[in-house]
């Protein structure tokens, strides 16, 4: 069977597909493998490794607990405006990372909206700490997990909360026992989702929470400085968070 | 030409009969968003009611406000009890969903994908309070009663068939022992084949509950099998509510005929013969006044060319509109002059189409057999 | 109505919206709304404002011209073992933007896989110059048009391009005629999502192209660099990049 | 009992008629992923030869080998032309679409959504390297001759009617002036009542095509009222071709029956009686030897009781289905005794629905008038 090929289609396609994948193959290719062990047994990686479990773990915990009643509430709403509403929770989906860290340390920052009321009544100060580098994860990645339940909340037939309620349940009975399980799979993607955003969270935790070995310095950041210092270092690590971000997707 | 019709016993909704204890007593406006409805009906202990009409008719928003998911505009619905009335929806306040005992059937039947039948039919009394393990015995006998096997109780309801999930349905909506049961359109997620079946089934069950039943369907055989009375809601109205046989003998409102498949009209007596509209179609009557007529489909006779002699009930048509389905198909004409003719539907057989098209705007003949012509009064 | 209120949802919802809205309002405190003119007057800020618009648009259209095709051909694709293909395309998506940027000094490097060759051929290197700007922003930004269009090109009966083949078009004409056209809201989309993402771009291009004023600052870069020396400045810019980002989305 | 039928002329496909220029001649496998169908065929130019069959039964196939969507598995496709023939498709290669001529209307017409009826119509012209102003003209000219307004020209597909969209379609078929006319389902997309009036059209298009027509539809209605031979394509193989006058008086597979609506059974004619399998249903016959037996579904009576005096043609049975429509109910019944009985399918209006259900597996006496028993050589 003759097919009238399309060059003018298949040669861009291919010089995309080129770009995209050929940066994958020049870390792999960059990557010091005799090397590995000794790199990722260093103090200061573990503790970066470690940092960046904790903080990524504890913002999809956040998101879980805030996120999904917010994604409720979001998928309820009836009233005039609504949609600006919706809008306001989804611009830090769009907003760059550093400009979301400027604004966290806007309003954290000791004299911040928040921060300067904070700092003058108990002292605390959040801005390079560890909790700086947990509330810049959860900032970045909540409205990911936001849009995915909600979508799958409205994805729901609305009357089945009202069979529940008429069998006699209450609105959070109701939603515990008949939405929250039909929406489980939904809910646990955008978890997932929303950790591996967190894992690689970088521009806002830069800004907002600094660079503190031990304390602040999560692994994206730790590439960031091994890259003039120890290039290979960095593509080790980089690696590393590569492996994670895909496995947390399931690719 | 039949003699003249009994006149129905139940014209209106609120018959002077005493209310008894577990009826329903309804007496004001039902509505949501813009449509309100004024609604003056009993729902019997022990009768079931079936609501018919179009889409948007209002059935479904009756069923609710009964059932307390959406609330009366103005007036009251009261519960009869042995010791006086309860006011379920009035001017101080609505008993909520939750707390008024109303046993749902829904549309598409609503039940719970995470849950097994089991759970969906124990859902309400642990809802309730009641233990799991009361709550568990008590749904595995209803199943069991609905002749659910423990293999299906323990399925979800994606696994199971479109009649067993109806049948599952109607155990949660019995499962709490509610004083009124609502079923909305519970057989139209059936198919053809399974819906007879399943028909029998609500049936029996039906028969067995204690208190008001109320149906909503917009499928005549449903109506027809299952209702003790019949309220046919139309234009905004509530316009007959009747027994399923004077529904078939005398139906008052276009939507009815055109369930029934007849051709109805108005028209008047006088003098021993029955004339319709402005037309030269008459027949000898018994009866006097004003009356509705109705004419089967069947009586109507449609030719492409001019018959051979004119009798009196032929007439010259256009064809307005044609309708196929898998049995054959519907004409619909229209007189070419109105003074000698009738609108009505005639009811061709599927044998006759390959031969004879008939066609859109195309000039017929139009003969109506006057012996089945039934009028009835207004 | 007496409707029981639902506070064990409600409550999380409430403080997750404030979470997600704070920051917004911290932001627009902090501006130095008086010194407004003057910052977004001087040289710098004008010079990452242009570069970071000609880069952006530049990834754009790259993302146009190369990922249109590709995502043509990911939609076609029938051959076994196509999902491997799909997925290779998308991890860029999934990607922490460092790790991006060390996989791209890691290819086009001076030491890189084609950095080495490329330097030792024609002197030329890549990193840290504004080609390199707009490669991050691309690499960035094309799986999101490639994900957008491909959805699209899928949602398209494909049975279409049978029909226009019948009638005796060459599959390139009926891509052209038939297909594009058809699925040109998607593309438009797509577009704009890749301009917003690479306008926002922070860490694949200070790890690939680094912070040079005039060559590789763009403006992400330059609001990170103000926040220690003028945090009022770095608030400022960051309100000129939400906006900026707000407006392409649309909102 | 009807007298002996007349045999029909076309049983096999390919008559040994000599083919003449425009004829199409297939003579080979068609097939596509697992599925594989040996045919025979002749498509005759100025013919329509309706392809009838179940979804899967191969009909799409065969259009889009015709087309060259889809390559010939073995063997050959010649088109005759004035000075010899040409092969379309065979083991040296397929003509591929873009040079084949085919007018393809396809199922759901594949409008292209961002064009106007009019570009649409252009687009073969255009993509074969016509001017655009030439190519605009023509399709504007094609338009016109299919009815359409010059405003319905502008329009984009999704602001026509359905009865328009289809004939766009046929329009942008019919531009490239086309070998060969192929239609995929053409009326299935239209609503019932504007599907006679579309039939009617592309009844009076085909006409004037002096090509091959090939239609495929699952429709009884549009086989009989478009085809002047109809192929039955039933498990795997060409079952049946002939002219719709013999399609619905001798039907020879259990597909077309149900299509029709009638009772088929295989029997044995013998010494001027006729017996149908093992059962005591018998008739007079003229015929001798095995014979195909049809009987309407309306000659067979299904009752609840036992009848007052069991004739010769009633027996007991079980139904073993029920389907429901708009018209009445279906009812397929299983003897008792097979040997007595026949396992056939009855009809019941609905008017008789609300007085006596007939529920599945129920015990039913079933009658079968003999009178309408119609056989003919097998």
């Amino acid at each position: 069977v003759t097919r009238p090929a399309a060059w003018p289609l298949l040669v861009p396609a291919a010089v995309g597909f080129a770009f995209l994948l050929l940066p994958l193959l020049g870390l792999l290719a960059a990557v010091p493998w005799t090397r590995l062990p000794e790199v990722l047994g260093r103090r200061e990686v573990a503790e970066a490794l470690g940092l960046s479990l904790v903080s990524a773990t504890s913002a999809a915990l956040l998101c879980l607990v805030l996120g999904v009643p917010l994604a409720w509430w979001l998928s309820r709403m009836r009233f005039r405006g609504h949609g600006f509403v919706r809008a306001l929770v989804l611009v830090p989906l769009v907003m760059p990372p550093v400009v979301g860290g400027t604004a966290l340390l806007s309003t954290f920052g000791r004299s911040g909206l928040i921060g300067a009321p904070l700092h003058q009544t108990s002292g605390i100060t959040v801005p390079y700490s560890t909790p700086a580098v947990i509330m810049a994860a959860t900032f970045v990645s909540m409205p990911f997990l936001v849009v995915a339940v909600e979508g799958t909340l409205r994805g729901l037939d609305p009357r089945l909360e009202t069979a529940a309620r008429a069998l006699g349940a209450s609105r959070w009975y109701a939603f515990r026992r008949v939405l929250l399980p039909a929406v489980a799979p939904g809910v646990a993607a955008g978890m997932v989702l929303a950790w591996a955003r967190a894992l690689g969270e970088f521009g806002a935790t830069i800004a907002f929470a600094g660079n503190l070995p031990g304390t602040t310095q999560t692994l994206p950041l730790a590439i960031y400085l091994s890259l003039s210092k120890d290039p290979a270092a960095a593509s080790a690590l980089s690696l590393v968070l590569l492996v994670a971000s895909l496995l947390a997707i399931g690719l | 030409m039949n003699a003249q019709a009994p006149r129905p016993q139940h014209r209106s909704g609120t018959p002077g009969a005493t209310l008894r204890p577990g009826d329903l007593r309804l007496d004001g406006v039902i509505g949501r968003g813009g449509f309100r409805l004024p609604l003056t009906m009993d729902f019997r202990a022990g009768e079931t009611l079936v609501l018919l009409g179009a889409n948007g008719a209002g059935k479904s928003t009756l069923l609710e406000t009964l059932g307390g998911l959406i609330p009366l505009l103005e007036g009251e619905l009261l519960r009869i009890g042995s010791d006086g009335a309860t006011v379920l929806s009035g001017p101080r306040g609505t008993v909520p969903a939750e707390r008024r005992r109303a046993g749902f059937v829904h549309q598409d039947y609503l039940l719970f994908p995470r849950m097994t039948a089991l759970e969906n039919v124990a859902f309400g009394l642990r809802a309730r309070g009641v233990g799991k393990k009361e709550a568990h015995a008590s749904a595995a006998a209803q199943l069991r009663r609905l002749g659910l096997t423990e293999a299906q109780a323990g399925s979800r309801p994606g696994a199971l068939s479109g009649g067993q999930r109806q049948r599952v349905a109607l155990a949660r909506a019995l499962a709490g022992e509610p004083d009124m049961l609502l079923l909305d359109v519970p057989l139209a997620a059936l198919d053809a084949g399974t819906r007879a079946q399943a028909r029998a089934q609500v049936y029996a069950q039906l028969r067995e509950f204690p208190g008001p039943r109320v149906l909503v369907t917009h499928d005549l055989t449903d109506a027809l099998s299952l209702g003790d009375r019949i309220a046919v809601l139309d234009q905004g109205t509530l316009a007959q509510i009747d027994s399923p046989a004077e529904i078939t003998r005398t139906p008052r409102t276009p939507y009815l005929a055109e369930l029934l498949g007849i051709n109805l009209f108005s028209g008047l007596a006088r003098r021993g013969r029955l004339s319709i509209g402005h037309s030269r179609v008459t027949a000898p009557t018994e009866l006097d006044g004003r009356v509705l007529v109705t004419l089967p489909r069947e009586a109507v006779t449609v030719n492409t060319e001019a018959p051979a002699k004119a009798g009196r009930n032929t007439f010259e048509a256009r064809v307005v509109a044609v309708q196929e389905d898998a049995q054959g198909i519907t004409v619909a004409v229209s007189p070419t002059d109105p003074d000698v003719g009738l609108a009505c539907s005639a009811r061709v057989p599927l044998t006759s189409l390959p031969t004879a098209p008939i066609r859109l705007g195309a000039p017929v003949w139009a003969t109506v057999d006057e012996s089945a012509l039934h009028a009835y009064p207004f």
